[in-house]
Protein backbone atom coordinates (compact mmCIF):
# COMPACT_ATOMS: atom_id res chain seq x y z
CA UNK A 1 0.00 0.00 0.00
CA UNK A 2 0.92 3.71 -0.23
CA UNK A 3 2.22 4.93 3.52
CA UNK A 4 -0.27 7.50 4.57
CA UNK A 5 0.77 10.72 5.55
CA UNK A 6 -1.56 13.19 7.53
CA UNK A 7 -0.54 16.98 8.07
CA UNK A 8 -3.05 18.50 9.94
CA UNK A 9 -4.54 21.18 11.97
CA UNK A 10 -7.75 18.99 13.37
CA UNK A 11 -6.97 16.28 16.11
CA UNK A 12 -5.70 13.53 15.17
CA UNK A 13 -7.57 10.22 14.72
CA UNK A 14 -5.77 6.75 16.56
CA UNK A 15 -8.24 4.48 15.41
CA UNK A 16 -8.56 5.61 11.72
CA UNK A 17 -4.99 5.09 11.24
CA UNK A 18 -4.80 2.16 12.57
CA UNK A 19 -7.71 0.67 10.73
CA UNK A 20 -5.73 2.13 7.20
CA UNK A 21 -2.92 0.11 7.68
CA UNK A 22 -4.29 -3.06 9.25
CA UNK A 23 -4.45 -5.76 6.51
CA UNK A 24 -4.73 -9.62 6.97
CA UNK A 25 -1.03 -10.37 6.65
CA UNK A 26 -0.40 -7.78 9.89
CA UNK A 27 0.99 -9.83 12.95
CA UNK A 28 1.97 -6.56 14.88
CA UNK A 29 1.02 -3.41 15.07
CA UNK A 30 3.10 -0.71 17.00
CA UNK A 31 2.10 2.43 17.47
CA UNK A 32 3.72 5.93 18.70
CA UNK A 33 1.95 9.00 19.65
CA UNK A 34 3.34 11.96 21.35
CA UNK A 35 1.50 13.71 23.65
CA UNK A 36 1.50 17.08 25.16
CA UNK A 37 2.93 17.33 28.56
CA UNK A 38 2.30 19.47 31.17
CA UNK A 39 5.68 20.04 32.01
CA UNK A 40 9.08 20.18 30.46
CA UNK A 41 12.92 21.78 31.26
CA UNK A 42 11.13 22.52 34.97
CA UNK A 43 8.42 24.75 33.17
CA UNK A 44 4.58 24.71 33.56
CA UNK A 45 3.59 24.31 30.17
CA UNK A 46 0.53 26.05 29.14
CA UNK A 47 0.12 24.84 25.48
CA UNK A 48 2.10 24.10 22.55
CA UNK A 49 2.32 25.45 19.08
CA UNK A 50 3.17 23.70 15.88
CA UNK A 51 5.03 25.38 13.12
CA UNK A 52 5.28 23.12 9.81
CA UNK A 53 7.35 23.65 6.23
CA UNK A 54 4.20 21.49 4.94
CA UNK A 55 5.45 21.02 1.72
CA UNK A 56 8.83 19.95 2.62
CA UNK A 57 7.49 18.51 5.07
CA UNK A 58 5.28 15.90 3.21
CA UNK A 59 8.10 15.31 1.07
CA UNK A 60 10.97 14.17 4.06
CA UNK A 61 8.56 12.37 5.56
CA UNK A 62 7.47 10.49 2.43
CA UNK A 63 11.45 9.86 2.19
CA UNK A 64 12.19 8.63 5.67
CA UNK A 65 9.51 6.27 5.36
CA UNK A 66 10.83 5.14 2.09
CA UNK A 67 14.16 4.43 3.60
CA UNK A 68 12.23 2.64 6.66
CA UNK A 69 9.91 0.66 3.96
CA UNK A 70 13.50 -0.53 2.63
CA UNK A 71 15.36 -1.42 5.38
CA UNK A 72 12.62 -3.74 7.05
CA UNK A 73 10.58 -4.91 4.23
CA UNK A 74 7.48 -2.77 5.50
CA UNK A 75 4.17 -2.26 3.06
CA UNK A 76 2.23 -0.70 5.64
CA UNK A 77 3.11 2.55 7.17
CA UNK A 78 1.08 5.80 8.50
CA UNK A 79 2.58 8.96 9.81
CA UNK A 80 0.47 11.72 10.76
CA UNK A 81 1.32 15.34 12.31
CA UNK A 82 -0.66 18.10 13.61
CA UNK A 83 0.05 21.66 14.10
CA UNK A 84 -1.57 24.69 15.45
CA UNK A 85 -2.74 25.15 19.21
CA UNK A 86 -2.54 21.98 21.01
CA UNK A 87 -3.73 21.82 24.46
CA UNK A 88 -2.28 19.38 27.11
CA UNK A 89 -3.09 15.45 26.39
CA UNK A 90 -3.41 16.24 22.57
CA UNK A 91 -1.43 14.07 20.38
CA UNK A 92 1.13 15.78 18.27
CA UNK A 93 2.21 12.90 16.43
CA UNK A 94 1.49 9.15 15.80
CA UNK A 95 3.24 7.09 14.04
CA UNK A 96 1.40 3.60 13.12
CA UNK A 97 3.68 0.45 11.82
CA UNK A 98 2.30 -2.84 10.86
CA UNK A 99 4.20 -5.78 10.21
CA UNK A 100 4.15 -9.72 9.93
CA UNK A 101 6.33 -9.90 12.80
CA UNK A 102 6.61 -7.69 16.06
CA UNK A 103 10.40 -6.78 15.93
CA UNK A 104 10.49 -4.89 12.55
CA UNK A 105 7.31 -2.58 13.63
CA UNK A 106 9.34 -1.61 17.16
CA UNK A 107 12.64 -0.93 15.27
CA UNK A 108 10.77 0.54 12.11
CA UNK A 109 8.55 2.99 14.36
CA UNK A 110 11.26 4.22 16.37
CA UNK A 111 13.45 5.31 13.73
CA UNK A 112 10.42 6.92 12.10
CA UNK A 113 9.81 8.99 15.46
CA UNK A 114 13.16 9.37 15.61
CA UNK A 115 14.13 10.64 12.57
CA UNK A 116 10.86 12.53 11.59
CA UNK A 117 12.38 14.65 14.74
CA UNK A 118 15.47 15.34 13.74
CA UNK A 119 14.74 15.77 10.02
CA UNK A 120 11.68 17.03 9.32
CA UNK A 121 10.71 20.78 9.51
CA UNK A 122 8.24 20.68 11.94
CA UNK A 123 9.12 23.76 15.05
CA UNK A 124 7.57 23.10 18.51
CA UNK A 125 6.68 26.33 20.67
CA UNK A 126 6.36 25.59 24.61
CA UNK A 127 4.20 28.65 26.11
CA UNK A 128 4.72 28.12 29.70
CA UNK A 129 3.54 29.83 32.52
CA UNK A 130 6.67 32.49 32.59
CA UNK A 131 7.15 32.87 29.20
CA UNK A 132 7.35 31.37 25.86
CA UNK A 133 10.10 29.93 23.23
CA UNK A 134 10.99 27.44 20.10
CA UNK A 135 11.84 24.44 21.76
CA UNK A 136 15.33 23.13 20.14
CA UNK A 137 16.90 19.23 20.01
CA UNK B 1 16.72 37.39 -10.51
CA UNK B 2 13.72 37.04 -8.13
CA UNK B 3 13.49 34.46 -5.35
CA UNK B 4 11.50 33.74 -2.36
CA UNK B 5 12.40 33.33 0.89
CA UNK B 6 9.80 32.04 3.53
CA UNK B 7 10.23 32.70 7.06
CA UNK B 8 9.53 29.70 9.96
CA UNK B 9 8.91 29.63 13.70
CA UNK B 10 11.58 31.85 15.13
CA UNK B 11 12.42 33.21 11.65
CA UNK B 12 8.69 34.26 11.25
CA UNK B 13 8.59 35.59 14.41
CA UNK B 14 11.61 37.61 14.42
CA UNK B 15 11.38 39.15 11.13
CA UNK B 16 7.55 39.83 10.94
CA UNK B 17 6.49 38.10 8.34
CA UNK B 18 6.17 34.53 6.30
CA UNK B 19 7.54 35.23 3.09
CA UNK B 20 9.15 37.81 1.02
CA UNK B 21 10.74 38.36 -2.98
CA UNK B 22 14.04 39.45 -3.23
CA UNK B 23 15.70 40.16 -6.21
CA UNK B 24 19.30 39.30 -6.05
CA UNK B 25 22.18 39.45 -8.67
CA UNK B 26 22.82 35.93 -10.69
CA UNK B 27 25.19 33.18 -8.78
CA UNK B 28 24.20 34.55 -5.89
CA UNK B 29 24.57 31.91 -3.11
CA UNK B 30 22.91 30.96 -0.44
CA UNK B 31 25.45 32.02 2.21
CA UNK B 32 24.88 35.24 0.15
CA UNK B 33 21.36 36.17 1.60
CA UNK B 34 22.27 34.31 4.98
CA UNK B 35 25.06 36.85 5.66
CA UNK B 36 22.58 39.50 3.58
CA UNK B 37 19.66 39.17 6.38
CA UNK B 38 21.92 38.92 9.23
CA UNK B 39 23.70 42.89 8.17
CA UNK B 40 19.91 43.80 7.87
CA UNK B 41 18.73 42.22 11.19
CA UNK B 42 21.23 41.64 13.20
CA UNK B 43 19.04 39.97 15.82
CA UNK B 44 18.77 36.91 13.05
CA UNK B 45 22.73 35.80 13.75
CA UNK B 46 22.10 33.65 16.77
CA UNK B 47 19.96 31.71 15.19
CA UNK B 48 21.14 31.97 11.44
CA UNK B 49 23.97 30.00 13.32
CA UNK B 50 22.15 27.54 14.42
CA UNK B 51 20.09 26.67 11.17
CA UNK B 52 20.79 24.84 8.06
CA UNK B 53 18.88 25.85 4.26
CA UNK B 54 16.36 24.14 2.35
CA UNK B 55 16.22 24.87 -1.65
CA UNK B 56 12.76 23.76 -3.29
CA UNK B 57 12.25 21.47 -0.53
CA UNK B 58 15.22 19.64 -0.13
CA UNK B 59 18.66 20.46 2.43
CA UNK B 60 21.42 22.10 0.64
CA UNK B 61 25.04 23.48 1.54
CA UNK B 62 25.37 27.11 1.88
CA UNK B 63 27.32 27.23 -1.10
CA UNK B 64 24.62 26.40 -3.81
CA UNK B 65 23.53 28.93 -6.07
CA UNK B 66 20.36 30.26 -6.60
CA UNK B 67 18.34 30.60 -9.44
CA UNK B 68 14.72 32.43 -10.65
CA UNK B 69 11.98 31.94 -8.91
CA UNK B 70 13.48 29.68 -5.97
CA UNK B 71 11.96 28.88 -2.73
CA UNK B 72 14.93 29.79 0.24
CA UNK B 73 13.90 28.23 3.47
CA UNK B 74 16.08 28.57 6.75
CA UNK B 75 15.53 25.36 8.85
CA UNK B 76 16.01 25.95 12.52
CA UNK B 77 17.21 23.15 14.57
CA UNK B 78 13.78 20.45 14.92
CA UNK B 79 13.00 18.00 17.30
CA UNK B 80 11.49 19.46 20.17
CA UNK B 81 10.89 17.01 22.87
CA UNK B 82 12.19 13.56 23.38
CA UNK C 1 -0.94 4.48 39.28
CA UNK C 2 -1.85 0.70 39.54
CA UNK C 3 -1.26 -0.92 36.21
CA UNK C 4 -4.25 -2.53 34.45
CA UNK C 5 -3.90 -5.85 33.46
CA UNK C 6 -7.04 -7.23 31.81
CA UNK C 7 -7.72 -11.30 30.75
CA UNK C 8 -11.03 -11.57 28.68
CA UNK C 9 -12.58 -13.23 25.98
CA UNK C 10 -14.72 -10.07 24.68
CA UNK C 11 -12.86 -7.56 21.74
CA UNK C 12 -10.05 -5.34 23.59
CA UNK C 13 -10.49 -1.88 23.65
CA UNK C 14 -8.08 0.07 22.36
CA UNK C 15 -9.00 3.79 23.26
CA UNK C 16 -9.61 2.50 26.65
CA UNK C 17 -6.20 1.52 27.28
CA UNK C 18 -4.90 4.34 25.77
CA UNK C 19 -6.83 6.71 27.72
CA UNK C 20 -6.19 4.52 31.62
CA UNK C 21 -2.40 5.10 30.87
CA UNK C 22 -3.11 9.14 29.76
CA UNK C 23 -2.05 11.87 32.38
CA UNK C 24 -1.02 15.25 32.10
CA UNK C 25 3.02 14.22 32.84
CA UNK C 26 2.53 11.74 29.78
CA UNK C 27 4.89 12.94 26.56
CA UNK C 28 5.49 9.78 24.62
CA UNK C 29 2.69 6.65 24.28
CA UNK C 30 3.26 3.31 22.74
CA UNK C 31 1.18 0.59 21.85
CA UNK C 32 1.51 -2.60 21.06
CA UNK C 33 -0.89 -5.03 18.98
CA UNK C 34 -0.91 -8.19 18.34
CA UNK C 35 -3.30 -9.49 15.83
CA UNK C 36 -4.18 -12.70 14.13
CA UNK C 37 -2.36 -13.08 10.95
CA UNK C 38 -3.90 -14.84 8.10
CA UNK C 39 -0.72 -17.18 7.54
CA UNK C 40 1.82 -18.73 9.53
CA UNK C 41 4.29 -21.00 8.86
CA UNK C 42 2.89 -21.57 5.20
CA UNK C 43 -0.02 -22.54 6.62
CA UNK C 44 -3.93 -20.55 6.09
CA UNK C 45 -5.11 -20.20 8.94
CA UNK C 46 -8.57 -19.60 9.76
CA UNK C 47 -8.65 -18.86 13.45
CA UNK C 48 -7.43 -19.03 16.24
CA UNK C 49 -7.95 -19.90 20.02
CA UNK C 50 -6.01 -18.68 23.07
CA UNK C 51 -6.12 -20.81 25.87
CA UNK C 52 -5.18 -19.40 29.69
CA UNK C 53 -4.09 -20.40 33.49
CA UNK C 54 -6.25 -17.05 34.21
CA UNK C 55 -4.97 -17.38 37.53
CA UNK C 56 -1.08 -17.54 37.16
CA UNK C 57 -1.28 -15.32 33.69
CA UNK C 58 -2.64 -12.11 36.09
CA UNK C 59 0.27 -12.62 38.43
CA UNK C 60 2.68 -13.50 35.96
CA UNK C 61 1.81 -10.27 34.06
CA UNK C 62 2.18 -8.45 37.24
CA UNK C 63 5.23 -9.58 37.71
CA UNK C 64 6.73 -8.19 34.70
CA UNK C 65 5.15 -5.12 34.60
CA UNK C 66 6.88 -4.18 38.68
CA UNK C 67 9.80 -5.28 36.64
CA UNK C 68 9.61 -3.09 33.84
CA UNK C 69 8.40 -0.49 36.59
CA UNK C 70 11.41 -0.70 38.70
CA UNK C 71 13.97 -0.91 35.15
CA UNK C 72 12.31 2.35 33.51
CA UNK C 73 10.28 4.09 36.60
CA UNK C 74 7.57 3.68 34.73
CA UNK C 75 3.89 4.60 36.25
CA UNK C 76 1.47 4.40 33.34
CA UNK C 77 0.91 1.09 32.26
CA UNK C 78 -2.08 -1.75 30.81
CA UNK C 79 -1.94 -4.82 29.49
CA UNK C 80 -4.43 -6.45 28.22
CA UNK C 81 -4.96 -10.31 26.65
CA UNK C 82 -7.96 -11.35 25.24
CA UNK C 83 -8.65 -15.23 25.26
CA UNK C 84 -11.17 -17.55 23.79
CA UNK C 85 -11.66 -17.66 19.51
CA UNK C 86 -10.05 -14.89 17.88
CA UNK C 87 -10.66 -14.55 14.20
CA UNK C 88 -7.98 -12.76 11.41
CA UNK C 89 -7.55 -9.42 12.37
CA UNK C 90 -8.51 -9.55 15.89
CA UNK C 91 -5.90 -8.24 18.64
CA UNK C 92 -5.23 -10.71 21.01
CA UNK C 93 -2.96 -8.37 23.05
CA UNK C 94 -2.61 -4.78 23.51
CA UNK C 95 0.41 -3.13 25.49
CA UNK C 96 0.24 0.23 26.79
CA UNK C 97 3.35 2.28 28.13
CA UNK C 98 3.03 5.71 28.82
CA UNK C 99 6.13 7.71 29.92
CA UNK C 100 7.77 11.45 30.11
CA UNK C 101 10.11 10.75 27.53
CA UNK C 102 9.71 8.31 24.45
CA UNK C 103 12.48 6.05 24.84
CA UNK C 104 12.12 4.52 27.81
CA UNK C 105 8.35 3.77 26.27
CA UNK C 106 9.63 1.74 23.37
CA UNK C 107 12.01 -0.08 25.32
CA UNK C 108 9.85 -0.85 28.29
CA UNK C 109 6.71 -2.01 26.02
CA UNK C 110 8.90 -4.17 23.66
CA UNK C 111 10.10 -5.94 27.14
CA UNK C 112 6.72 -6.39 28.27
CA UNK C 113 5.37 -7.84 25.17
CA UNK C 114 8.87 -10.09 24.79
CA UNK C 115 8.96 -11.33 28.16
CA UNK C 116 4.90 -11.73 28.18
CA UNK C 117 5.28 -14.44 25.27
CA UNK C 118 8.12 -16.60 27.22
CA UNK C 119 6.68 -16.57 30.31
CA UNK C 120 3.21 -15.77 30.97
CA UNK C 121 0.73 -18.88 30.38
CA UNK C 122 -1.46 -18.30 27.45
CA UNK C 123 -1.39 -20.72 24.69
CA UNK C 124 -2.18 -20.10 21.07
CA UNK C 125 -3.81 -22.76 18.80
CA UNK C 126 -3.45 -22.07 15.25
CA UNK C 127 -6.35 -23.18 12.91
CA UNK C 128 -5.64 -23.71 9.66
CA UNK C 129 -7.53 -25.12 6.44
CA UNK C 130 -4.92 -28.57 7.14
CA UNK C 131 -5.33 -29.21 10.91
CA UNK C 132 -4.59 -27.25 13.79
CA UNK C 133 -1.40 -27.00 16.54
CA UNK C 134 -0.77 -25.54 19.53
CA UNK C 135 1.93 -23.09 18.74
CA UNK C 136 5.36 -23.21 20.26
CA UNK C 137 8.02 -20.58 20.56
CA UNK D 1 -2.86 -36.36 50.66
CA UNK D 2 -4.45 -34.52 48.03
CA UNK D 3 -3.36 -32.62 45.14
CA UNK D 4 -5.23 -30.83 42.24
CA UNK D 5 -4.19 -30.94 38.90
CA UNK D 6 -5.23 -28.48 36.23
CA UNK D 7 -4.78 -28.87 32.81
CA UNK D 8 -4.37 -26.45 29.74
CA UNK D 9 -3.89 -25.99 25.95
CA UNK D 10 -2.17 -29.46 24.47
CA UNK D 11 -2.24 -30.97 28.18
CA UNK D 12 -6.27 -30.42 28.22
CA UNK D 13 -6.94 -31.73 24.58
CA UNK D 14 -5.04 -34.83 24.94
CA UNK D 15 -5.98 -35.72 28.55
CA UNK D 16 -9.31 -35.16 27.99
CA UNK D 17 -10.19 -33.19 30.92
CA UNK D 18 -9.45 -29.70 32.40
CA UNK D 19 -8.69 -30.79 36.05
CA UNK D 20 -8.02 -33.93 38.58
CA UNK D 21 -7.82 -34.10 42.35
CA UNK D 22 -5.08 -36.79 43.07
CA UNK D 23 -4.63 -38.59 46.30
CA UNK D 24 -0.65 -39.17 46.32
CA UNK D 25 1.82 -40.07 49.56
CA UNK D 26 3.49 -37.32 51.60
CA UNK D 27 7.07 -35.94 49.78
CA UNK D 28 5.90 -37.20 46.85
CA UNK D 29 7.79 -34.36 44.68
CA UNK D 30 6.04 -32.91 41.46
CA UNK D 31 8.89 -35.20 39.31
CA UNK D 32 6.97 -38.03 40.50
CA UNK D 33 3.77 -36.73 39.00
CA UNK D 34 5.32 -36.00 36.09
CA UNK D 35 6.43 -39.40 36.00
CA UNK D 36 3.20 -41.44 37.23
CA UNK D 37 0.92 -39.19 34.51
CA UNK D 38 3.43 -39.97 31.55
CA UNK D 39 3.36 -43.99 32.72
CA UNK D 40 -0.63 -43.43 32.65
CA UNK D 41 -0.68 -41.88 29.23
CA UNK D 42 2.72 -42.54 26.91
CA UNK D 43 1.33 -40.60 24.63
CA UNK D 44 1.89 -37.08 26.83
CA UNK D 45 5.35 -37.76 26.83
CA UNK D 46 6.94 -35.76 24.28
CA UNK D 47 4.77 -32.48 25.36
CA UNK D 48 6.06 -33.47 28.84
CA UNK D 49 9.52 -33.18 28.43
CA UNK D 50 8.99 -30.13 26.70
CA UNK D 51 6.73 -28.49 29.89
CA UNK D 52 8.17 -26.88 33.17
CA UNK D 53 5.95 -27.12 36.35
CA UNK D 54 4.15 -24.51 38.44
CA UNK D 55 2.77 -24.85 41.67
CA UNK D 56 0.39 -22.61 43.01
CA UNK D 57 0.71 -20.09 40.34
CA UNK D 58 4.56 -19.97 40.03
CA UNK D 59 6.75 -22.04 38.54
CA UNK D 60 9.30 -24.28 40.31
CA UNK D 61 11.55 -27.14 39.58
CA UNK D 62 10.82 -30.75 39.45
CA UNK D 63 12.60 -31.01 42.49
CA UNK D 64 9.72 -29.10 44.44
CA UNK D 65 8.11 -31.53 47.17
CA UNK D 66 4.04 -31.47 47.17
CA UNK D 67 1.80 -30.29 50.34
CA UNK D 68 -2.10 -30.90 50.84
CA UNK D 69 -4.34 -28.77 48.55
CA UNK D 70 -1.21 -27.61 45.95
CA UNK D 71 -2.26 -26.69 42.80
CA UNK D 72 -0.07 -28.21 40.17
CA UNK D 73 -0.02 -27.46 36.35
CA UNK D 74 2.36 -28.43 33.21
CA UNK D 75 3.18 -25.54 31.41
CA UNK D 76 4.03 -26.73 27.66
CA UNK D 77 5.77 -23.82 25.91
CA UNK D 78 4.22 -20.46 25.54
CA UNK D 79 4.92 -17.66 23.42
CA UNK D 80 3.49 -18.31 20.27
CA UNK D 81 4.12 -16.13 17.33
CA UNK D 82 6.72 -13.52 16.81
Amino acid sequence: MEPIIQLTREPLDRDALVAAVSHPSVGGIVVFEGVVRDNARGKNVRYLEYDVYEEMARQQIATIIEEARQRWSLEHVAVAHRFGRLEIGEASVIIVVATPHRAEAFEACRYLIDTLKSTVPIWKKEVATNGEEWVEG
Amino acid sequence: MKIKIRYFASFRELIGQGEELLTVADATRVVDIRALLVERNPRLQPIMERSVNALNHRYVPAETVLHENDELVFIPPTGGGQ
